[in-house]
């Protein structure tokens, strides 16, 4: 082992493993964790989200301009990037990529996001501009988007398959081998236009599902960063020579959905006195020991528009029995949550709801299923509770509200308030920040108070590192930022 | 008129009369009964244990306390709390109902159906034992948990999915025990004595194959019973297992599992060494069985 | 003890089969005293050697007769094809061409309840033949109740009269076949053949696993049955001194051809066929002053009884 | 080469078997045998005393259960679970093998000194090596010899006790043999290293008689070549084609012996009378013996 | 001779075809009765419902079942395994790189397993002693009720972490046969107990065998006729044990790979059945119905070589 410690160091080879497996290159069509922050090493866009999630930064874009109707961009490209084939990037590439994202097809996830543009102009070999059909506060946030990254023109001329597997960008690695389903080991690009970056020869994502293994292979040094480790873990591993635990904020929030088309959860008195039951603050101790803190909005603690200043419905049993009282279903009633399988922590959030809930008579069933079937049961309204984690990809919270809260939501929970569609609609097309986050802050209340969904806690990315890794550092949206990543000699 | 002619009884004679020799009796049979009696004993005491868990614990098995969660062994907590602070020897003790009763339940039902089916094949000719045999070879060509594991997904979560999958797919090794005696016995003379006596070939199955070839399917059950807990752990880990919040071991092992990277071994290793005993219990009953079952042949 | 099934029908008024079986007037009447004659019989046995299917001829173009009352000797030696013949008589091998006349009656193929009962069987290994589970009340039980030879409440009663039939103790009858001797056993087999009154007893070795003073018990008592009852025997053997000391006729039996046929003595003394000679050049001789003296004693007894 | 490697090893061992010194080959001497049975320890064979002469063949005749296998075992060595030795001992060629001197017995005579023939070929050979084989594995252990070597004795032997096409069969399994066969095999491998005393275990029982007869003959030869033959039956009339002496044993204990004419003329134990009378050479009704005489037999449950 | 047993090995293969039909079949119409959608899995979750129902529409699963079912059968038979859903890669190249991996592990662990199984059995059967029996009793016991995730945990954790002698989920670009000693131990260690059990037995009929007193008696040393004849035979039955583990062998694969982290084909089927990914799950059941028909037939030909009666038998 102390071999093969000395070894990452003298080599410069990264080995991160991860719960996550990498399965789509294609930055339009890869959805999970797992492609999308495979492909954010490959792949760069033309806006580029600051670290805190704050806004976003010049990507290979170094300048934009917006016109006075707010319909039209202009983007002025980034001279002397090369795709990983060597050839330039020019407009052409930024053309295509950005047509190839917004056109509509079964597989694309994100197409949604980029509705909004209307046509992609060349106007010389470094400047585009895009037409939008109505003016688009998120676009900058939108086109810092993964699926919307910047390929060459005509995948090089290769075919979209043979792109998929073996894929050209810009980013500051490239694909070296790619074992699906196990491992994809990512290879510096020595070409990169940031001078001097990466550090690293190579950068290997391992999919190991099982956490315990995934902790041991970090205490091993057989890898040096542990993607989530088990919050029970982290205090044993902090304890480990040579290993730390590194909390980054992130946008993580774990809420339960409540179908409010079914009864008696239509009914708002008896959503708040579920909501009342539960004891956030036991969860985060007994199911996060610490890791993670109660939430009080359903807008991910770290993202734009976040309102610290919403009020939930705070653990009170009183006022749970109260509310229950009042609504149409006052005495005993029975209800499901789906859990997805293999899944400890929603499995064991479960049981604790279903002990809080089973104090107001409800009767509460657990149903474990795969999680595909989870997720197609609360697309298909098939289901009473759920529970979900959400991330956000973009730092506008547009997404966010579009896909949780709208009522033409796919994902939502049945809920529908022609205010806060009104809201969200408004806030989008709003020039003005103030404004937008007023509007937003006023979502997030009306939703605390109706309760629809629940939110439980805001989840920080833990990650356990070994010491001798420098510079590690994951952006607000779980972007990692590898390019100034350094492996030291360990002690 | 032949009572006259019958030659007389041998004179007892002094010298080698004394002793009588008989006929071989069995052997080793105080010793194998010891082997039973220890086995059901242990298992006798598990078994009674958790049919009579609420005399031996005043808590609720699925009472949670997060606030006392993940203590020690204390006075009031005999084995400590787990995750969510339940106690877990109450879990323990209500936990072993559903385990033992569908590894108990997944056993029998194969071991009536495959021994019939096995003797079945076994005694007749023609086409039903190919079928049968042909059907053996396919689900057991099936890899085994890949077999449960998909039926269990068919049919849900739960007691009696894992009992209708593990029953679905483990009568065959009792099929081809029970094939493979029948086999040997249908060339034992006895057989042949019975159809001499007029049996019909039914009768001569269910009276007389069936019962001298069910030993060694026995037997072999017991080993079973432990597999079939072994099944619900593994059930268990993929998130097939038993639903909370019954509980259950399977559930207690791998809730515990979480806690392994963290150096907390106890959770796993309490419902680990209940099937350790079992197991135990399981093979002495099973080679007591065995041995006097072989010296009663 | 012996309950005399006779005297209870009388007693029940019922008619027919509750009586002694074995009573002179309930004895079955042949319809013809050949009792059983086996016509041209042909078994062939198809064996895989190596994959390969092979036929083998296990009896050739045998005919065999066995009259009322005669115990009739099969010898040959091991494979010669002896059980096959038996076998086929007795209902467990239909894979057989020719004819098999029982009591007048062709046998078909497969027999009926009540051929089955006319023709019954001893196997060579008391060890095995006997189901190991079950005592022996049971064994016997469970034969009667099944052929409806007597009734249910008379069943104990003729159990006992079986016991006492084959001269076993009737406390044997709760014993495992496991605890009891080897002599026991064949008895035991005896009488479960014996129980449903069969017309014919085919013997297949019934003494080959015994020891030579535990044989001379089930000799003797089968020929005691055979005097008293009546009862025809096949017995097959491939020990020449025993057929020769029980057996009226005699067949010799050579890889599956009948090579021999008449009565015992003069098979013994004038062998015709070479095998047979050899056969009995085979056995070995037991020259001894005494037993010679013993058997001089016997003659006049033996003769007074013809 | 081989002859000198021979005595080499002959010379190594100090109680060679060609040690001259000895007047009976076998000598078995107030032996007592105990048995488990129902978790009692009984005894089974009791100041049992057999001696033979180089040459001599002895019938050793009872009836099952007698204990008579129980003896040959002890010569052996090979007591299965649940028998143990008690007193007495027994030495070949005047080397003690089992006794006060070699409690755990001693195998060193085993092959060369002493061998033994089974009841049950089927049993006794290895089913899964050829015949051949089993018989070069006793060569080759104990007479040192090459494998080539071996192989031709093997044939050999195994032409000797009446095996035609020996090269063929050498290369048989068990069970591609008749009965006969597996019982010459036998014979022959346990006579391969020229045994001084040679213990048979009723090995013609399972035979027909006319095999049976050849089998004799086999061992007759055997006994003319100098081996001591120590032969168990129950047949009174193999024992007469074959021994010159016998002692007759029941339950454990030997109640008559001696020459084979004063035993089988003038019979003097009871028990011996009944066995020669219940041969079946009288017309007619045999003779029954004591042991199985249906009456009694409730003695044997009561016994229990 | 040998002429006739390629004929009967090529019989044995000719068992395939009804096999691998058998399989794929109950495999389809169980994968059919599942609950799930595929098309979210491809998509994700916060796919459009047209999306997800035009995908469905591309893949065919809105046809009769009979129709897929056909299909299905036609693509099998024409090798044609399809692609992944959820990886998006063909279902053949994704299973070619997991194969070897998998095949290590049974041979790695039914190798330990025999390594484990015979000392104990040999040692058990020839000491006649019962604290020896006894403390192979509890060993067995102790080995079949130790879950295997617990003590896979427990093998990393002493000589992945603390001894540092294996890789714990190495990446390398061939396939890294140190970083499967492991699992395919854990593997072993739940099977051995199996084998003990039925070698201990065999191995004892075997050593009280009047074939092995036989040896003795021609003079034969203790060694030869322990190693030479009873471990020989008692051999024998435990190699059908140990094919008819093979069930249990790729059931512990699943388990082993997925708390191992090893990219084999019980971690794909997995995934694959949690995913919906159906054109995996019916290769992958096809693929180890294969796997145990072959290795039943070697262990029946090592069982032909070993005991020669078994052709007679048939
Ligand atoms: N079911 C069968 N299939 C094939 N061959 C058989 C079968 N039954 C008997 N045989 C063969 O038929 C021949 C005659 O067998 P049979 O049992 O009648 O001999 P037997 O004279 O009774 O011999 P034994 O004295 O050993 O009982 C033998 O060669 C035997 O191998
Ligand atoms: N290992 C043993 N454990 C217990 N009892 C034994 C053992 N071996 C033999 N006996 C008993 O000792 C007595 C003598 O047995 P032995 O085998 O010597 O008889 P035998 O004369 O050879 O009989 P047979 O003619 O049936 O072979 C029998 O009653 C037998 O049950
Ligand atoms: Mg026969
Ligand atoms: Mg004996």
């Amino acid at each position: 082992a102390c071999g093969s410690r000395s070894t990452a160091a003298d080599t410069q080879d990264l080995v991160v493993a991860r719960s996550l497996e990498t399965t789509d290159m294609l930055p339009a069509t890869g959805y999970s964790n797992g492609d999308i922050w495979a492909i954010q090493q490959v792949f760069q866009t033309l806006t580029r989200n600051k670290t805190d999630g704050s806004g976003v930064e010049p990507g290979l874009a170094t300048s934009w301009k917006k016109s006075s109707d707010g319909k039209s961009w202009t983007f002025n490209l980034r001279k002397g990037v090369k795709f990983h084939n060597g050839k330039t990037m020019t407009a052409k590439d930024v053309k295509f990529s950005i047509d190839f994202a917004r056109t509509a097809r079964d597989d694309k996830p994100w197409q949604f996001l980029f509705v909004a543009i209307k046509n992609v102009d060349i106007i010389d070999d470094y400047t585009v501009r895009l037409d939008l059909t109505q003016p688009w506060a998120p676009l900058l946030a939108d086109l810092s988007m993964s699926a919307i990254s910047i390929m060459p023109a005509n995948f090089a001329g290769k075919s979209e398959s043979q792109f998929r597997s073996d894929p050209i960008g810009t980013g500051p690695f490239k694909v070296g081998e790619w074992k699906k389903g196990d491992y994809i080991k990512l290879v510096r690009n020595t070409d990169y236009w940031e001078k001097g970056l990466p550090k690293l020869n190579s950068v290997t994502f391992k999919y190991v599902a099982d956490a315990n293994t995934r902790s041991q292979m970090v205490q091993a040094g057989q890898a040096q960063i542990d993607e989530f480790p088990t919050a029970v873990s982290v205090a044993s591993l902090k304890k480990t020579k040579n290993v730390h635990v590194d909390s980054f904020p992130s946008t993580s929030l774990i809420w339960v959905n409540l179908n409010n088309r079914k009864k008696p959860l239509n009914d708002v008195h008896v959503r708040r006195a579920m909501a009342y039951a539960i004891d956030k603050a036991a969860i985060v101790r007994a199911v996060y020991y610490g890791q993670a803190e109660s939430a009080n909005s359903m807008l991910s603690k770290n993202l734009m528009g976040y309102a610290k200043e919403t009020r939930d419905l705070k653990y009170d049993m009183a006022k749970a029995k109260a509310e229950l009282a009042k609504s149409t279903a006052p005495k005993h009633f029975s209800l499901t949550i789906q859990v997805q399988s293999g899944d400890p922590e929603k499995s064991m959030l479960a049981q604790v709801l279903q002990e809080s809930w089973k104090e107001l008579g409800i009767d509460v069933t657990l149903q474990t299923l795969d999680s595909t079937t989870v997720y197609s049961n609360r697309t298909a309204g098939d289901f009473d509770v759920a529970m979900f984690e959400m991330t956000n990809d973009i730092s506008d919270p547009d997404e966010w509200m579009q896909y949780m809260f709208s009522s033409s939501a796919n994902v939502n929970s049945g809920y529908k308030n022609p205010r806060v569609d009104e809201l969200i609609k408004k806030a989008a097309a709003d020039a003005d920040t103030d404004a937008r986050l007023k509007d937003y802050a006023e979502v997030q209340q009306i939703i605390a108070d109706e309760a629809p969904e629940i939110p439980l806690v805001y989840k920080p990315g833990l990650f356990a590192v070994r010491d001798q890794v420098k510079n590690f550092k994951v952006t607000t949206l779980g972007e990692y930022k590898l390019s100034d990543v350094s492996i030291a000699q360990e002690q | 008129m032949p009572e006259t002619k019958k030659i007389p009884v041998a004179q007892a004679n002094k010298n080698y009369a004394r002793i009588r020799l008989t006929g071989s009796k069995p052997r080793k049979r105080s010793h194998a009964n010891a082997e039973i009696v220890i086995g059901c004993v242990l298992l006798g005491i598990i078994a009674l244990m958790v049919i009579f868990a609420p005399l031996l614990t005043s808590y609720d098995p699925t009472h949670q306390s997060l606030r006392e969660a993940m203590l020690g062994s204390s006075p009031e907590h005999l084995l400590g709390t787990d995750q969510y602070g339940r106690d877990i020897w109450a879990r323990l003790l209500y936990g072993g109902r559903i385990d033992l009763f569908v590894a108990i339940m997944a056993v029998l039902t194969p071991l009536v159906i495959g021994t019939i089916l096995g003797a079945v094949a076994g005694y007749f000719d023609g086409i039903v034992p190919t079928v049968i045999m042909r059907l053996a070879d396919l689900v057991s060509s099936f890899p085994f948990y890949v077999l449960v594991i998909v039926l269990v997904f068919v049919l849900g979560n739960g007691g009696t999915s894992i009992f209708i999958a593990i029953s679905a797919v483990s009568w065959v090794p009792y099929t081809r025990i029970s094939r493979g005696e029948t086999l040997i016995l249908r060339d034992r003379e006895f057989i042949a004595s019975c159809k001499a006596s007029g049996f019909s070939d039914i009768w001569v199955l269910f009276r007389h194959v069936i019962p001298n070839i069910a030993s060694q399917g026995i037997v072999y059950a017991m080993s079973d019973i432990v597999m079939n807990l072994g099944i619900i752990v593994t059930l268990s880990y993929f998130g097939l297992g038993i639903v909370p919040p019954t509980p259950d071991w399977g559930q207690m092992m791998n809730d515990g599992q979480q806690f392994l990277a963290a150096g907390v071994y106890s959770l796993t290793v309490i419902p680990t060494i209940v099937i350790i005993l079992i197991s135990l219990a399981l093979s002495f009953i099973g080679d007591g069985l065995a041995n006097v079952l072989k010296v009663r042949r | 003890m012996i309950v005399s099934a006779e005297s209870k029908a009388e007693k029940d008024g019922t008619e027919g089969r509750i009586v002694n079986p074995f009573g002179e007037d309930s004895r079955p009447h042949a319809h013809a005293t050949r009792l059983l004659d086996v016509q041209d019989l042909n078994i062939e046995f198809v064996t895989k050697v190596h994959g390969k299917k092979t036929r083998f001829k296990a009896v050739k173009d045998a005919d065999l007769h066995v009259d009322l009352g005669e115990i009739v000797g099969l010898v040959g030696e091991s494979g010669s094809g002896k059980s096959t013949i038996s076998r086929a008589v007795v209902g467990l091998n239909d894979n057989y061409s020719g004819r098999i006349v029982f009591d007048g009656r062709e046998l078909g193929h497969k027999h009926s309840r009540e051929q089955w009962r006319e023709i019954q069987m001893v196997f060579q290994d008391p060890y095995a033949s006997l189901d190991p589970r079950l005592t022996v009340r049971k064994m016997l039980r469970e034969v009667i109740l099944y052929h409806k030879v007597v009734m249910v409440a008379e069943a104990d009663d003729y159990c006992e009269y079986l016991m006492n039939l084959v001269e076993l103790p009737v406390e044997l009858l709760d014993a495992l076949p496991g605890e009891m001797s080897g002599g026991q056993r064949q008895r035991v087999a005896i009488a479960r053949a014996l129980a449903v009154r069969p017309w014919l007893l085919i013997a297949d070795e019934p003494t080959a696993a015994l020891d030579v003073s535990v044989q001379a018990g089930i000799i003797n008592l089968l020929m005691d049955l055979n005097k008293r009852l009546d009862l025809s025997i096949l017995f097959i053997s491939h020990d020449l001194n025993i057929v020769r000391s029980i057996c009226e006729r005699t067949y010799v039996i050579y890889h599956g051809d009948l090579v021999e046929e008449g009565p015992t003595e003069q098979v013994f003394s004038h062998p015709s066929n070479a095998y047979t000679k050899r056969l009995i050049d085979a056995i070995p001789k037991l020259s001894s002053k005494y037993v010679e003296q013993l058997a001089q004693q016997d003659k006049p007894s033996n003769e007074e009884k013809a | 080469m081989s002859a000198t490697e021979t005595t080499a090893t002959a010379a190594t061992k100090p109680a060679a078997v060609d040690n001259p010194g000895y007047e009976y080959a076998l000598e078995i001497v107030d032996l007592c045998i105990d048995v488990d049975k129902h978790g009692e320890r009984v005894p089974a064979v009791k100041n049992l005393t057999i001696r033979v002469r180089p040459g001599e063949s002895h019938g050793l005749v009872g009836e099952s259960g007698s204990g008579k296998s129980l003896t040959l075992r002890a010569v052996m060595g090979l007591f299965s679970k649940g028998a143990y030795y008690r007193s007495g001992y027994i030495k070949v060629c005047g080397r003690e093998v089992l006794g006060p001197n070699a409690p755990h017995y001693d195998p060193s005579m085993r092959g060369r000194g002493v061998a033994m023939a089974f009841q049950e070929p089927a049993v006794a050979l290895n089913p899964i090596m050829k015949v051949g084989w089993q018989i070069v594995d006793a060569l080759r252990e104990q007479e040192h010899l090459s494998r080539a070597e071996a192989r031709k004795r093997a044939i050999e032997l195994m032409d000797s006790v009446g095996i035609t096409n020996p090269e063929d069969r050498f290369d048989a399994y068990p069970f591609e043999l008749s009965g006969g066969m597996r019982q010459r095999v036998m014979i022959a491998a346990s006579i391969a290293c020229k045994p001084k005393v040679l213990l048979c275990d009723e090995p013609t029982t399972a035979l027909d008689v006319t095999i049976q007869e050849q089998i004799l003959r086999i061992f007759r030869s055997i006994a003319d070549s100098g081996t001591a033959l120590l032969y168990v039956t129950h047949d009174l009339a193999v024992v007469s084609q074959l021994c010159e002496t016998l002692s007759v044993i029941y339950h454990g204990e030997i109640v008559e012996e001696g020459t084979l004419r004063k035993v089988f003329d003038t019979p003097e134990d009871d028990y011996t009378r009944q066995l020669l009378s219940s041969t079946p050479y009288l017309k007619g009704r045999m003779k029954a013996a004591a042991s199985d005489s249906a009456k009694n037999v409730d003695n044997a449950k009561k016994g229990d | 001779m040998s002429g006739s047993k390629w004929l009967y090995i090529g019989k044995r293969l000719l068992l395939l075809i009804p096999t691998v039909w058998g399989c794929a079949t109950l495999t389809f119409f169980l994968l059919k009765l599942t609950p799930g959608d595929p098309a979210v899995q491809a998509l994700g979750p916060k796919a459009s419902k047209q999306a997800l129902a035009a995908l469905r529409d591309s893949w065919g699963l809105n046809d009769p079942l009979w129709q897929q079912y056909l299909r299905f059968l036609g693509d099998l038979c024409t090798g044609n395994l399809g692609t992944s859903y959820s990886a998006k890669a063909p279902v053949a190249e994704l299973i070619a790189t997991r194969l070897p991996v998998t095949l290590i592990i049974m041979v790695l662990a039914a190798a330990f397993a025999v390594i484990i199984a015979l000392p104990l059995s040999v040692w058990v059967a020839t000491s006649g002693n019962r604290v020896v029996t006894e403390f192979v009793r509890i060993l067995n016991a102790v080995a079949q009720g130790w879950p295997t995730f617990f003590l896979g945990a427990i093998l990393l954790q002493v000589f992945a972490i603390q001894l540092g002698w294996f890789p714990i989920g190495s990446v390398s670009g061939g396939v890294d046969v140190a970083a499967l000693v492991l699992p395919s131990l854990a593997v072993a260690v739940s099977i051995a107990p199996i084998i003990v059990r039925s070698l201990t037995q065999s191995l004892q009929d075997s050593v009280n065998s009047e074939y092995v007193n036989f040896g003795k008696a021609k003079g034969l040393s203790y060694r030869k006729v322990l190693f030479g004849y009873a471990l020989r035979n008692g051999s024998i039955s435990a190699v059908s044990v140990l094919g008819i583990q093979v069930g249990f062998l790729v059931g512990g694969t699943l388990v082993v790979e997925n708390v191992f982290a090893v990219p084999g084909l019980g971690q794909l089927l997995m995934d694959s059945v949690m995913k919906r990914d159906l054109p995996v799950v019916q290769t992958l059941t096809v693929v180890f119905g294969i796997i145990v028909v072959l290795v039943y037939l070697i262990t029946d030909l090592v069982y032909g070589a070993l005991d020669p009666r078994a052709a007679k038998r048939g």
